[in-house]
């Protein structure tokens, strides 16, 4: 029933088109991701299907209604459209406790009240908040109210789920349990969740497509390993994960980085200058005289990795390597580079 | 009226749209209809468009000089009322002032006196020549003559700034109370002082409460009799309601239609003054309320504590207990003539006033009568602040606008109106009865409960809206569950701004009350006229122990959620 | 609509029956005296009554006749002239009551309205601060410079009274009675009421007031004391008048015949007003009518009823004008 | 002159033991973080450096200024503590335009006009927000909002910055950079930043050490290194990153884990029961027979690396092999593991 269709949408803010004919096919069940950089339209796009604002063009539609056309003068008011929300900003009422915010939207539907305590404090368990049910939100850390936000868009079950930012003040461990929830929930009661995130993991491991959106406009729409490893181009590449960029020649079926003195196999569509883009972790450190050479410039201890800039021909080339968490280079020592695979786009 | 507003309706005839236009509705049969229909008949002569009367009115030079008058001493006093009100509403609701509570409760005891019973008593306390409390300090400080004299300019805006500073103390104090104090946090931490935050951060966040309450002081002044008749005539101060009741009082068409013309100047002006600092606000967002909780925080006052609140409790005795204590001891003197000493008291008034079943009906008249008016104006009120702040239609202001029209007018004018307009020449009879009474409580103070409500509104974080709808509440429903207990403060404010002076009103009474429906401003005015001015001070100290009682109560039944 | 007078179930009395709405600016307890008698009198008829100040009434009935809805059946305000007004616009149902001959005061002689009370614009003095033989004994007395910022009168804006005894005495004196007592300091309130408590408390020490005000305060042991000025005490003779428009014609020619019987009068005089009778009592305290009669000032009701608007304006700018 | 210098500083909201017992000397241009679960205490410890909560007990030194004890009633009011601070619930002015928001802190100062100007719109280039000096709050998104209060705390140079989760709603590509400004900024006027984030790779990349909460405690201070390498106790090693627990026997020298039929070399002072910690890059994936070898469960993809889950006779065993991420392991497979390291607890 929450299919979600959106055609076309676009949404000025004076001047400024925060979304630019939007068009994206949500399905039955489906865990989609925008992403994008800060201020690129995520949240006005999430604030338009669950209509707290009017788009200015464009056709919104959720299962078979038609909820949003202004062409057609057609609105549904948000509580019309039975969907579960978290705000980038909580909106966390401060004059009700814990409990009676994420009882509400069960009190709205009139439930009876030993059911919506049972799955009032349910769902506080959920976010692991048993035990503050009393309190009011000004008694409460961040990441508690935050929990309190999404404890409240899950307890009544929507079929859709619209989420911006929910784990955003949760530390890694909390959010990961919650990320646990929120797919168990999801696959459970097959709910559609578009989910607005900032963090790339989080969509690469939760969703079942991503949305990248760049400015107002849709970049690429695909599975996370669509995105990550076939970006559209240079602009998703360099936003979904880290890339270093090296000018190159593109030739058939392989591709030329001359500061590398490097030519490596590759699949494109056109020859001619071309940027060769790779990511850290498509390079590993070696000890192999044979590989390309590096100078170790500067190294970040990651905990789980080191992040290692290394100079190679006057080139700050950056790597990631996990394998080599526990190596004991160190800044100013020599190194070899494997380089595994290399995206290649047009200049 | 604007056709934006009728497309919109048509479009989402929903329930919030049905709500909002059922108000709409309301409020232009009851308060602009009357209004507009009796500045219509002042520019129509025996059924032709004449502007004489507005050629004699506006063309007569007395009338400007009073004009003048009533702008000067209305602006001076809303400018001190806010000055005084402000800090005090600061003090009170934000810092850890000692005894704030208490203060709290007395800076809004004045506004539970009728105001002509408050100058009446200033009068007894400043008169040049017998004032109480001029013959003290001549006594005390071994003076020549008397260092006051209530009779002047300096006098009128001393007895208004006291009792209708509350407007804008009560106001700022409830969008106060609300803010999020991590705004004030981080001013301090950008190296502010407690007093450079409170001027650069938390005084233009007030702004609109801080207009909202200027502009019903304004309002107030301007269209207020009780005052100007009591301290300003003796003084040779005219003002326009003293011109204004002078035609109402020929008795004749004319002299109504003179009266019309001249209120519609008051009109004008208070509607200019609210359209300018709506342009004023618009530009600016002044969400205090947001969806992120923070906690409530009280500004320490150090060192100034002690000192701040011997400050604070001057300003308390000298507005509030003189006045109220020279109530109460007329209450309880025996002749007016003689000085007060313990053998010039007794309590015989109060047992006669006690005793007195006329009394009981006029105060239950009263009470049901203003209950209702700010029952209805409240709940009116809150969908035209609703319309005003919260959508984006245009002419979303005009509801507002009429609101005003009827609070700038002076009551003769409004009652004068309603006869002409509910006694059945449209179909619609309700002259003579409880209801007339209502309508017109309504038409005069609406705009208390709007701007009130209004100012507080335009500071919640609209996320907390929509949340509620998100779950699947309607919108009344969010209305009343998210909303109103947000800005619950205001709403009482706003309820309570209408009934205390319906509850006590006089001017429109006395000319609408029905042989049934006598209240009990009336009863005081023929107890303070006729009758007795002790026993008009014992009424007086009766309804406000009622009031303070009463509130009392509510305070503790609602864990101070409902309550002054 | 309270004017309409509907048939009594039970026809056993003869007497008046309906209802009857008597607009009046007499004082509210004066009224509760009248309650009982006329209960008596009239068992059948509901009397109704709406009090307030003269100007008051006199704003309500214009509004009414704005509405072409007038209510009462009877009215009985303070001010003469206002029913010459009345009169003029036709307002006023012409009745010749049989009691109208006992009437030694004012009557219309067409019997549009006729006297029913006698108020009298006098000055008063408060006996603690000034002693009997200092006190002012004539209006010109208060011009006198001991009176110097002592004095006060009621606005003849905002007040019936205030307004025939300012036309009396500017018709006597010229304006420039009134510019010197300006200059002497003399303030105007808004009404008697205002001026009897600053007097009883000496803010004032004499003021030109209704006598009925100061025989009521006096009356109670207050320091306050009458004196009927040499120069002519303003007789002011209120009326009763029915309106033509009053639906219980009957019943209210049957009220308006009450009042001027020595039994209405009485009444009146318990509210410490004159009797418009010869054979009525004075009030509790007053001297006889005729005593200071001779020599009492004789306003010209017409006169005062078209020059309203000059003379309040004259007074405005020569006594109010800052 | 920034040395801030915590003893023993207590805070109670009613029952609730918000901050217990917090002791700490952090270094003058020092970049602390305190890192720990939702709700452990973070925001209330900031605060009373900050002076907007009053401790209890314990006292706070900023440089040499005794600012807060309760014993010998001393409070320094927070305008007089020179401090910058992003709160987490942002706290921009809604009547204020963003540049104005960002210019108040030198207003306050007194500095002059053009020089307000020049800072305010170089403040504002920092946290890419040029271009926006003319909005109000109301009209940015979430990320938006938040830079503009980060932009407010760093404006004026203060000798102490405290951020409280300030980079939370920005995607990892602006968040970098934001990390990069701030440890510039760090660096340039040799400020000392107390850090409070959610984020564990954020505080490994830029503290200098990390204080590790827990309900109000602190657990461990340390260089990043040491708090995840050696972590003190089984719950810092849990919150810091990922780890597997497992049952095991502490011998000298070594640690022996039955489930696994394994015996590692390892470091520790005591013997007996144990629990081995490892974490799941200390581990990788094989087809060496030798090794242990497990069936795998569960394969996400994480763009970076993958992360499995291993069944290894009935343990499950959460393993992220970067070096793996283009691998053609799925699940059913059976695979080896190598163990490179691990952590002993006693139990
Ligand atoms: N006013 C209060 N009354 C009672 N308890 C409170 C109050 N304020 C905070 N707390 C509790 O104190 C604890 C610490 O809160 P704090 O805000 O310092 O957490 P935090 O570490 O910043 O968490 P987060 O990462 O979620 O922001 C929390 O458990 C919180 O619920
Ligand atoms: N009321 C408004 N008036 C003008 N511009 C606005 C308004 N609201 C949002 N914008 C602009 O529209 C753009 C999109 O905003 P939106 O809130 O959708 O961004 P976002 O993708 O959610 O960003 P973030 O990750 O920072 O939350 C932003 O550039 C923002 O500045
Ligand atoms: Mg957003
Ligand atoms: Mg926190």
């Amino acid at each position: 029933m929450a299919e979600v269709k959106i055609e076309s949408v676009t949404k000025l803010f004076g001047e400024v088109k925060a979304v630019n004919a939007f068009s994206a096919l949500i399905r039955n069940g489906e865990f989609l991701s925008i992403l994008g950089p800060s201020g690129c339209g995520k949240t006005t796009m999430l604030r338009m299907i669950a209509g707290f604002e009017k788009a200015n063009s464009g056709e919104i539609y959720i299962g078979d209604h038609l909820v949003s056309s202004p062409e057609k003068k057609i609105f549904a008011p948000p509580e019309k459209r039975n969907i579960g929300m978290v705000f980038q900003s909580y909106a966390v009422w401060p004059h009700m406790s814990v409990f009676d915010n994420v009882a509400y939207p069960l009190k709205i539907k009139g439930i009876a009240k030993d059911i919506i305590r049972e799955k009032t404090l349910q769902a506080l368990d959920m976010v692991h908040l048993d035990g503050y049910a009393d309190r009011l939100p000004s008694q409460l850390s961040g990441g508690q109210q935050q929990r309190v936000a999404l404890a409240r868009a899950l307890v009544s079950e929507p079929q859709l789920l619209l989420l911006d930012e929910p784990l955003s003040n949760l530390d890694a461990k909390l959010r990961e349990s919650m990320r646990f929830e929120i797919k168990e929930l999801q696959k459970k009661l097959n709910v559609t969740v578009v989910y607005v995130t900032h963090d790339q993991a989080e969509a690469m491991a939760m969703s079942d497509r991503i949305v990248v959106m760049h400015q107002g406009v849709i970049q690429q729409i695909g599975s996370p390993l669509e995105v990550y490893e076939t970006p559209a181009n240079r602009v998703i590449a360099d936003f979904i994960g880290l890339v270093n960029f090296i000018d190159a020649e593109a030739r058939q079926d392989t591709v030329h980085i001359p500061s590398l003195g490097l030519t490596l196999p590759s699949q494109h569509d056109f020859s001619g200058k071309a940027v060769a883009a790779i990511r850290p972790e498509y390079i590993s450190l070696t000890q192999d005289e044979q590989a390309v050479q590096g100078t170790i410039v500067h190294k970040v201890y990651l905990g789980d990795a080191v992040d290692w800039r290394i100079d190679v021909n006057g080139a700050q080339i950056r790597v990631i390597d996990k394998a080599a968490a526990l190596s004991q280079y160190s800044s100013g020592d020599r190194v070899g580079l494997e380089f595994k695979k290399v995206m290649v786009f047009p200049e | 009226m604007n056709r934006s507003f009728f497309s919109s309706l048509k479009t989402n005839l929903d329930l919030k749209w049905l709500v909002i236009f059922v108000s709409v509705g309301l409020l232009l049969l009851f308060t602009a209809f009357p209004m507009l229909y009796l500045v219509l008949r002042s520019l129509m002569v025996e059924g032709t468009l004449d502007l004489t009367t507005y050629w004699e009115v506006y063309g007569n030079i007395v009338n400007w000089k009073s004009f003048v008058n009533t702008i000067y001493i209305s602006l001076l006093v809303t400018l001190v009322s806010v000055a005084i009100s402000f800090p005090l509403a600061w003090l009170v609701g934000r810092t850890d002032l000692p005894g704030k509570g208490f203060f709290r409760t007395a800076f809004v005891t004045s506004y539970m006196i009728p105001p002509y019973v408050g100058a009446i008593a200033w009068t007894q306390l400043l008169n040049p020549s017998v004032g109480y409390l001029n013959e003290w300090l001549v006594h005390v400080f071994n003076l020549s003559a008397s260092p006051f004299d209530i009779y002047g300019i300096g006098g009128l805006i001393w007895c208004f700034t006291l009792f209708y500073s509350p407007f804008a103390f009560i106001t700022i104090s409830r969008a106060l109370e609300k803010m999020d104090p991590s705004l004030e946090e981080a001013s301090r931490v950008s190296g502010d002082s407690p007093l450079g935050t409170l001027w650069r951060v938390t005084l233009p966040l007030m702004f609109p409460s801080i207009f909202a309450g200027g502009v019903l002081v304004f309002i107030g002044v301007g269209s207020a009799f009780g005052i100007p008749a009591i301290v300003g005539m003796p003084a040779q101060i005219e003002v326009l309601t003293t011109r204004i009741v002078t035609y109402v009082y020929m008795g004749t068409g004319k002299g109504i239609r003179e009266a019309t013309a001249l209120a519609v100047s008051l009109m004008l002006v208070a509607n200019f003054i609210l359209y300018a600092s709506t342009m004023l606000m618009n530009r600016r967002d002044y969400v205090t309320i947001s969806g992120k909780s923070t906690r409530p925080g009280l500004v320490e006052l150090g060192i100034w504590k002690w000192p701040l609140a011997a400050l604070v409790s001057l300003y308390g005795f000298v507005a509030i207990f003189l006045p109220l204590g020279s109530i109460l001891v007329t209450s309880l003197i025996k002749s007016l003539s003689r000085p007060i000493s313990f053998d010039n008291l007794t309590i015989t008034n109060w047992l006669t006033a006690i005793k007195n079943e006329q009394y009981m009906d006029t105060l239950w008249n009263s009470f049901i009568s203003a209950g209702l008016a700010a029952t209805i104006a409240t709940v009116l009120a809150v969908f035209i602040a609703y319309l005003l702040v919260k959508t984006r239609v245009s002419g979303r202001g005009i509801p507002d606008g009429l609101s005003t029209l009827g609070g700038a007018t002076p009551s003769i004018v409004i009652a004068l109106a309603l006869i002409i307009t509910f006694s059945g020449e449209f179909g619609l009879n309700l002259y003579s009865t409880m209801a007339i009474l209502v309508v017109g409580y309504m038409v005069k103070y609406l705009t208390m409960a709007v701007r009130t409500i209004a100012a507080s509104l335009s500071q919640v974080h609209s996320s907390l809206e929509e949340a509620a709808l998100n779950s699947g509440a309607n919108w009344l429903q969010a209305l009343r569950d998210v909303m109103l207990p947000l800005i619950g403060p205001s709403i009482v404010a706003g309820w309570f701004l209408v009934f205390m002076p319906s509850f006590y009103e006089l001017t429109m009474s006395i000319i609408l009350y029905g042989s049934q429906t006598k209240t009990i401003g009336v009863l005081l005015y023929e107890l303070q006229t006729y009758a007795d001015p002790q026993d008009a001070s014992v009424l007086a100290v009766i309804i406000l122990f009622i009031v303070l009682a009463g509130n009392v109560i509510l305070r503790k039944v609602s864990k101070g959620a409902i309550g002054i | 609509g309270c004017g309409g007078g509907k048939p009594a179930e039970t026809p056993k009395s003869k007497g008046p029956q309906g209802t009857v709405m008597i607009y009046t600016s007499i004082y509210p307890d004066i009224i509760e005296l009248i309650k009982p008698e006329m209960k008596k009198q009239f068992p059948d008829l509901d009397v109704q009554w709406f009090q307030a100040g003269t100007e008051k009434v006199m704003a309500k009935i214009a509004g009414e006749i704005e509405a072409k809805k007038v209510q009462a059946d009877l009215i009985m305000v303070a001010d003469p002239s206002y029913y010459l007004t009345l009169k003029d616009q036709n307002l006023l149902l012409k009745y010749d009551s049989p009691n109208r001959k006992d009437i030694v005061a004012n009557k219309d002689t067409e019997g549009y309205w006729t006297g029913v009370r006698i108020s009298n614009m006098i000055i008063a003095y408060n006996t603690a601060k000034v002693s009997e033989a200092d006190a002012p004994k004539s209006f010109k007395d208060l011009l006198e410079p001991k009176w110097n910022g002592k004095i006060a009168m009621p606005s003849p804006l905002l007040s019936g009274t205030a307004y025939v005894a300012a036309g009396v005495l500017s018709d006597k004196y010229g304006w420039e009675y009134f510019e010197q007592l300006r200059q002497n300091g003399m303030k105007v309130e808004e009404g008697n009421s205002a001026l009897q408590n600053k007097l009883v408390r000496g803010e004032y020490h004499a003021v030109m007031i209704l006598e009925e005000n100061i025989l009521k305060i006096g009356a109670k042991g207050e320091p306050v004391k009458v004196v009927y000025p040499a120069d002519g005490t303003i007789i002011i003779p209120s009326p009763i008048a029915i309106l033509n428009s009053s639906k219980n014609q009957e019943a209210a020619k049957a009220v308006l015949d009450w009042f001027l019987t020595k039994q209405g009068q009485e009444v009146i005089v318990k509210g410490w007003m004159h009797s418009v009778r010869d054979d009525v009592n004075p009030p509790q305290g007053a001297p006889a009518l005729k005593t200071f009669a001779e020599n009492a000032a004789k306003p010209d009701w017409a006169k005062l009823a078209k020059d309203n608007e000059t003379v309040k304006e004259t007074f405005r700018s020569k006594v109010l004008d800052k």
